[in-house]
């Protein structure tokens, strides 16, 4: 007699019952408030076909499809812990990837590839995806790393930096009831720099009170503001427009001399305006991170007191996070307003800031290429699932997905798909901190 | 480290598997007929997102036109209708509008659902002559003079104004407080109101109460409505206008009720919806408010036949539903277009022969009486196209005075 | 000359609890000072109100530094106090665990100057000066603790007596003239613990930096000290040369009699 | 000048005349506000962490009282006892289904990260997406439109204070409210679980060396807060309606409350949920009612700056 493990079997079994069925709930029919377990009850019952083969109700597929999952890791996991091959042939890639040259190859070949990308994609979906919502994302989540990843502060309302610099562009061009700044209306080209400005400044005014606040206190905080943010831009009508939005924001255009270009309504030449600034924030936030500075985001973010006793002034380097954070933001939100043309406070919403969050942690929290990557994967399957829905998805429950993911990540890799550096080790490290804070 | 990469990895490769399974599991797709040439029209909206009822009741409407017309038998053609999930989001609008304009068996769109959208899509789909038919945006603004504009319900303006003259002239209201909820359809209508209501003598208090649109993910605290009220009893104007959507006008006049406020209560068509009574607890709090609503002479709705078809459809009770009805009596319109229109000269041809035909012709389908000026508005000074109710019952009402 | 601290009758109080009370104290210049005294009797937290930490109540704290003014600490921030000369360890280590050895040394060397974000996106010839001197003086201060060889080792894989070492060498490269041990030896092996002791006396003897110390490993601190303070319940009951404490009732009193008052760690 | 002024006044006129008409509204949502609270305010106390997806507690309690009572009444219009029977019937199938999700909600998204001994941001992060997760699927399920309640008891003016009228929806919050923060109350300051629980916020690892329980005792306060936390959603819900999002402001809001009065006491989050429902009422009345999110974060940030102890300090937690 073995009951333990009969005891331990069953309830993994259980375990992959409940998930799998909580998997065909999620991805069934939907349901409706009048009659509640229809959704539920479809989701199960419906019948589906086992990958052409045969066909039988969403929850024996659904059951199976735990069952071969659960099996498939499982056996993974045995291969892989004694397989020394693989371990070597791991360390052979990681010490190749550390070696300058292969960065400096690597970095030159994935820029030629950006080069040349609005060549191979032609659809014009694809095309304005790459600008607006793939690259603008970049943008957005590279700055969001730079708070939550190097500094570990937790801001749930980035957003508000976003919204900043694309009314900043609206003020400048005239496209809102409040007069630009100089009397006369500039073109978006030349609001860059002040909706920079305007974001940083913003990180700072936001940073100066917060900041001091705890972590947790500090997520509620910015989540507070983000809405406040929203709130004004809504309710304030005779600066911003208010529900009704702005006025019609002009494209960029570039008048220096001989030189006169206009960018229209082809994504293309915006593409390679945006891909330039990625590439200068790139270039920014890896200095930074590679710097005393960088170095003393990871002490506060580490151990904010031992930092303090070192000299390290937190509420300085936490703003400045703040700030640097903001800038990248700030351009995204002028790409934002000087393509789409117009602006709504209902473009800038909570649910849009947890998405930058989201490919953050997806790619990596504190990794620069991780960030890049989650970012340009998470939203390319966004983008994916609202041009071509395959048969049975319904668009909202994009949202599900994403929620679980984040709980999965979690759970089984805090660090992101490709963990920082000093992440890495952090997860390896013991974590006495947490326990002799008090 | 070895071991944590190795379980995520099994986690990701679970989670790709699962997905896998999903469009497999999916129902079929059904196959498409022979020879006839097939055209795509187009809906854009938010289907994602927290406006996604709105796209779900216009998708389902114009689906409905378009399989009955294909059920026919009867078409030259076979028509598909293929939708664009903009989320209502004016920076999302324009990928979706240029992927439109791409489609080569793409004729017309019907979209977008909200007035940001349908302005930041306007730019490609006029460069494409496509038309575009939006069931549902009353920006005044957005109808800026492109011939490819076209919207199947009249602006803010005719309707609020039409309110405001109501509230103020026929019912003598010297004073009036306007309330907005803070979204893009809720905040113009009021400001219409607002402005019309002033220029009509009365003495006009402006308030918001806004994301509180339930309608669309938002909630009001409980206090808000309750302290609103409590203030509106305070000041007591004549008449109280609410911009918004039928989900919160179903928390504001219980509220209003209990704080023993007696005067006229208002609000326009985002409340004329079967959703108020459903919503308003008691029903009874309803009982003596007006709605208004574009289009005299007809519910608004889908009914009999059709409203169980919708029904099978989409799973929507049609009669709760918002703008079902215009996107239906927009996608029979572009099949009556298409039965008009030369096809031979290939898709560009028909997108600029559809925009010339919705020019020149005019229909009649469940909302009434359908024509369209140069602008793409609907035709008509308004003057009695704008039909008043008086809720008196547990129902919607459909007994109404045109004005 | 003035004593390096100066500390006069503070008194730190968490709500209705009275963590020290009218407590006194002084430290010469280059003296080797050790603070002992029982569970909670308040070590620590005179160690967190001199370095800015806690905030006592009543009473004064004065630091003098070689150069200039005589500066109050009560009411400065922790890295100002940093800044003053004042370098400080922890009761349970706190490395930076996710950075390397190297790196948590490197960034006591260069926390005193200023942000320098744009040196640091620019990379300028003074930027690169000044990551040179860091570097310089972190290899220095590896040497000097003998952790040359671990420099590429992440802080969490060192070993309890290294951590220590680290500790120390990260507190020394921001150039203090007084460094606080909160309870060195804490963990630490008979053989790391000799180690510990000569370090510590290296520190005073060779970088002429003052030692205050909290420790319960009598044996070390007896041989270490050259003059004590005996803490309990949150108040001096004694001071005085090992020699003289050892001799005192009081202490022994405090020593043998219960030590069950917890919490104001 | 002359404008402002005869706004003062106009708006003063309007407090005077409707001072306690905005009042017992204030407390009728701060009561709610304090149920809420309370789930924050425990969970904090034993775990150090915002429960970031208590919202959805409240949504789903919200839920499962109306479908029990659209179930039940059905087109019925029930008065006297059966309308207590029902209320009480409501109260439960909120509470239970919120302890229901607030269980599986800590076993799923937390304790495995508290085996880790993940960092905070990593439970915050965890939370969020359970958050996201649950606030979707009832989206998805229950559709996107907000609905109506059955109401179990006839609405009508039961008394007058000064004017103002008490309406049987304000005696019923009350009272069921009332009596569910006592028993609450009672049960952390008498009983052998709440002494577990506060010891557990006092110093966990001794009171594992104790004998007390951890793993069940968080289950536990995860119980009481959910029960609360669902009970209230079902309360609000009689007068609002229920929507998948319904969760969220009310959960701020109460979130506000709890650390007003000092996250981590009970007492302070009733009496923060009764200070923040009033002063949002007289909000409305002196800005707009735009501007109520704002007065709240003010009174957040304000708190969290001058005293994060709250108006009571914290009181299960440890101090600093």
């Amino acid at each position: 007699m073995n009951l333990p493990f009969i005891k331990k079997f069953s309830t993994k079994a259980l375990i992959i019952l409940i998930s799998s069925e909580l998997a065909a709930v999620v991805t069934g029919p939907p349901g409706n408030g009048d009659t509640p377990w229809v959704g539920f009850h479809d989701s199960i019952t419906q019948k589906a076909s086992f990958f052409g083969l045969f066909v039988t109700g969403r929850w024996a597929l659904f059951y199976a499809i735990g069952i071969i999952s659960y099996l498939a890791v499982h056996f993974f996991k045995k291969l892989n812990s004694n397989n020394s091959a693989m371990d070597s042939l791991r360390s052979q890639y990681s010490s190749v990837a550390k070696n300058k040259y292969f960065k400096l190859a690597a970095v030159l070949v994935i820029g030629v590839l950006a080069i040349l990308l609005p060549t191979v994609i032609t659809d014009p979906f694809w095309r304005e995806a790459m600008v607006s919502q793939i690259a603008v994302f970049v943008l957005l989540a590279l700055g969001l790393n730079v708070v939550v990843g190097f500094a570990g502060l937790l801001d749930l309302g980035f957003v508000a930096f976003y919204a900043v610099g694309a009314y900043a562009t609206a003020w400048c061009t005239g496209a809102l009831p409040m007069p630009p700044i100089f009397g006369s209306h500039v073109n978006p080209f030349f609001a860059i720099p002040i909706a920079i400005i305007l974001a940083m400044v913003a990180g700072v005014i936001l940073g100066i009170p917060t900041l001091r606040l705890r972590g947790d206190y500090l997520a509620i905080v910015t989540l507070g503001f983000g809405e406040i943010i929203t709130l004004f831009a809504n309710n304030l009508t005779g600066i911003t427009g208010g529900a009704q939005g702005t006025k019609q924001v002009p494209h960029f255009s570039l008048h220096i001399g001989p030189l006169k270009y206009i960018w229209g309504l082809d994504p293309v030449p915006y593409y390679y305006l945006v891909i330039g600034f990625v590439i200068l924030f790139i270039f920014i936030f890896y200095s930074l991170e590679h710097s005393r500075v960088g170095r003393a985001w990871t002490a506060i973010r580490e151990d904010e007191v031992a930092a303090e006793s070192l000299g390290i002034n937190p509420l300085k380097y936490k703003v400045m996070a703040f700030a640097i954070g903001a800038a990248s933001a700030g351009f995204a939100g002028v790409m934002t307003a000087a393509q789409s043309n117009f602006l709504t406070p209902a473009t800038f919403t909570l649910a849009l800031s947890i998405n930058i969050l989201v490919l953050v942690i997806f790619g990596g929290m504190g990794s620069i290429f991780g960030v890049v990557f989650g970012a340009i994967v998470i939203q390319t399957i966004t983008m994916y699932l609202i041009h071509t829905p395959p048969a049975g998805y319904q668009p909202p429950d994009l949202y599900i997905y994403i929620g679980a993911l984040l709980v999965i990540m979690m759970i089984f890799r805090p660090g992101g798909l490709f963990p920082a550096r000093r992440r890495q080790r952090a997860d390896v490290a013991t974590s006495s901190l947490e326990n002799s804070n008090g | 480290m070895k071991i944590r990469l190795n379980k995520s990895v099994a986690a990701l490769a679970t989670g790709a598997l699962l997905l896998v399974g999903v469009p497999v599991a999916g129902l079929a797709t059904a196959s498409s007929a022979a020879a006839k040439p097939v055209y795509v029209i187009g809906y854009e909206g938010p289907l994602t997102g927290s406006g996604a009822q709105y796209g779900q009741n216009e998708l389902g409407g114009l689906n409905l036109a378009i399989n009955n017309a294909n059920a026919t038998g009867m078409l030259p053609f076979t028509l598909q209708v293929k939708s664009y999930d903009s989320q209502g989001d004016p920076t999302l609008s324009p990928a979706q509008a240029q992927a439109e304009v791409a489609n080569t068996n793409l004729v017309a769109v019907v979209g977008d659902a909200f007035s940001g959208a349908t302005h930041a899509g306007e730019p490609y789909w006029y460069s494409a002559h496509v038309a575009a038919i939006t069931p549902s945006a009353t920006a005044v603004t957005i109808a800026t003079g492109k011939n490819n504009f076209f919207r199947m319900v009249y602006g803010d303006d005719i309707q609020g104004t039409t309110d405001a003259n109501f509230l103020v002239k026929t019912k003598g209201a010297k004073t009036v407080t306007v309330i907005s909820d803070g979204s893009f359809y809720g905040a113009g209508i009021a400001g219409v109101v607002s402005v019309a209501a002033k220029t009509a003598g009365a003495t006009v208090t402006n308030d918001a109460l806004p994301q509180t649109s339930s309608c669309s993910g938002g909630v009001a605290s409980v206090s808000e409505f309750a302290a609103e009220a409590t203030k509106i009893k305070a000041s007591n104007p004549a008449a109280v206008f609410y911009g918004g959507y039928a989900c919160d006008f179903a928390n504001l006049l219980p509220a209003l009720k209990s704080a023993g406020y007696k005067g006229t209560v208002m609000s326009g068509d985002g409340s004329y919806d079967a959703v108020l009574l459903k919503t308003t607890t008691p029903k009874s709090a309803a009982k003596g408010a007006y709605l208004s609503a574009a289009n005299c002479g007809s519910t608004g709705n889908l009914t009999g036949t059709l409203a169980k078809q919708y029904k099978k459809l989409t799973g929507i009770e049609p009669a709760a539903a918002l703008y079902d009805a215009q996107a239906y009596d927009a996608g029979n319109i572009l099949v009556a277009a298409l039965q008009k229109v030369s096809l031979t000269g290939g898709v560009p041809a028909i997108r600029a022969a559809i925009i010339t035909y919705l020019h020149a012709g005019s229909w009649t389908g469940v909302t009434g009486k359908i024509q369209f000026q140069a602008n793409g508005n609907l035709v008509g000074t308004g003057k009695g196209n704008i039909a008043i109710y008086k809720v008196t019952g547990t129902k919607l009402p459909t007994a109404h005075t045109c004005y | 000359m003035a004593n390096l601290f100066e500390v006069s009758n503070i008194t730190l109080r968490f709500g209705g609890v009275v963590s020290l009370s009218n407590v006194s104290l002084y430290q010469k210049r280059g003296e080797i000072l050790a603070v002992i005294g029982p569970n909670g009797a308040g070590k620590t937290s005179l160690f967190n109100s001199l370095t800015g930490v806690y905030q006592p109540q009543e009473g004064s704290i004065t630091f003098n530094p070689k150069e200039g003014e005589p500066i109050s600490i009560i009411g400065k921030k922790p890295h100002v106090i940093s800044h003053t000369g004042v370098a400080r360890t922890f009761q349970a280590s706190r490395m930076f665990n996710a950075l390397t050895t190297f790196e948590n040394v490197k960034i006591g060397a260069e926390s005193h100057k200023g942000i320098g974000a744009i040196g640091a996106i620019l990379r300028g010839p003074a930027t690169r000066k000044d990551e040179k001197y860091s570097d310089a003086r972190t290899w220095d201060l590896l040497d000097f603790v003998g952790l040359r060889a671990k420099a590429n080792y992440i802080a969490s894989s060192l070993s309890y007596g290294e951590r220590r070492r680290l500790e120390i060498a990260r507190g020394l490269a921001t150039n203090p003239e007084v460094l606080l041990l909160d309870e060195p030896a804490a963990g630490t092996n008979p053989s790391e613990k000799l180690e510990l002791t000569d370090l510590i006396r290296k520190v005073r003897d060779q970088m002429g930096v003052s030692i205050l110390l909290i420790e319960h490993d009598m044996k070390l601190v007896m041989s270490l000290a050259e003059r004590l303070y005996v803490l309990n319940f949150g108040s001096v009951i004694a001071e005085g040369t090992p020699d003289e404490i050892r001799a005192n009732q009081n202490v022994v009193d405090a020593y043998l009699g219960t030590t069950t008052a917890e919490g104001a760690n | 000048m002359h404008g402002f002024l005869s706004y003062l006044n106009a708006h003063f006129h309007a407090l005077r005349l409707e001072f306690w008409g905005l009042f017992i509204g204030g407390i009728g949502s701060g009561i709610i506000y304090a149920m809420v609270a309370i789930g924050y305010t425990m969970v904090y106390g034993v775990l150090r962490l915002i429960n970031f997806a208590h919202s959805e507690i409240f949504m789903t309690g919200a839920f499962a009282g109306y479908f029990t009572l659209n179930y039940l009444i059905g087109s019925s219009s029930p008065t006297g006892f059966s309308s207590i029977l029902l209320i009480i019937v409501g109260i439960l199938a909120g509470g239970i289904t919120g302890s229901f999700f607030a269980v599986v909600l800590e076993r799923v998204a937390y304790r495995p990260l508290r085996i880790r001994k993940a960092p905070k941001i990593a439970y915050l992060i965890s939370a969020i997406g359970a958050s996201y997760f649950l606030l979707n699927l009832a989206a998805k399920e229950f559709g996107r439109i907000g609905r109506g309640i059955a109401q179990p008891y006839q609405n009508h003016t039961v008394f007058t204070i000064f004017g103002a009228p008490v309406e049987m929806y304000n005696i019923i919050i009350f009272v069921a409210a009332g009596i569910m923060l006592i028993i609450v109350d009672r049960l952390v300051s008498k009983t052998k679980l709440g002494r577990s629980i506060r010891s557990v916020a006092q110093d966990s690892e001794t009171a594992s060396l104790m004998g007390v329980d951890i793993d069940r005792t968080i289950a536990m306060t995860f119980v009481i807060g959910g029960f609360l936390g669902g009970a209230a959603g079902f309360l609000y819900a009689l007068n609002v309606g229920v929507l998948y999002s319904m969760g969220f402001t009310p959960a701020l809001k109460a979130f506000t409350a709890a650390v007003l009065g000092g996250i981590g006491n009970l007492r302070g989050a009733v009496i923060g949920g009764l200070i923040l429902g009033v002063t949002e009422s007289f909000t409305v009345v002196f800005f707009s009612g735009a501007y109520t999110d704002v007065v709240a974060f003010a009174i957040l940030v304000l708190v969290l700056m001058f005293r994060p102890t709250g108006i009571l300090g914290e009181l299960i937690g440890r101090s600093a």
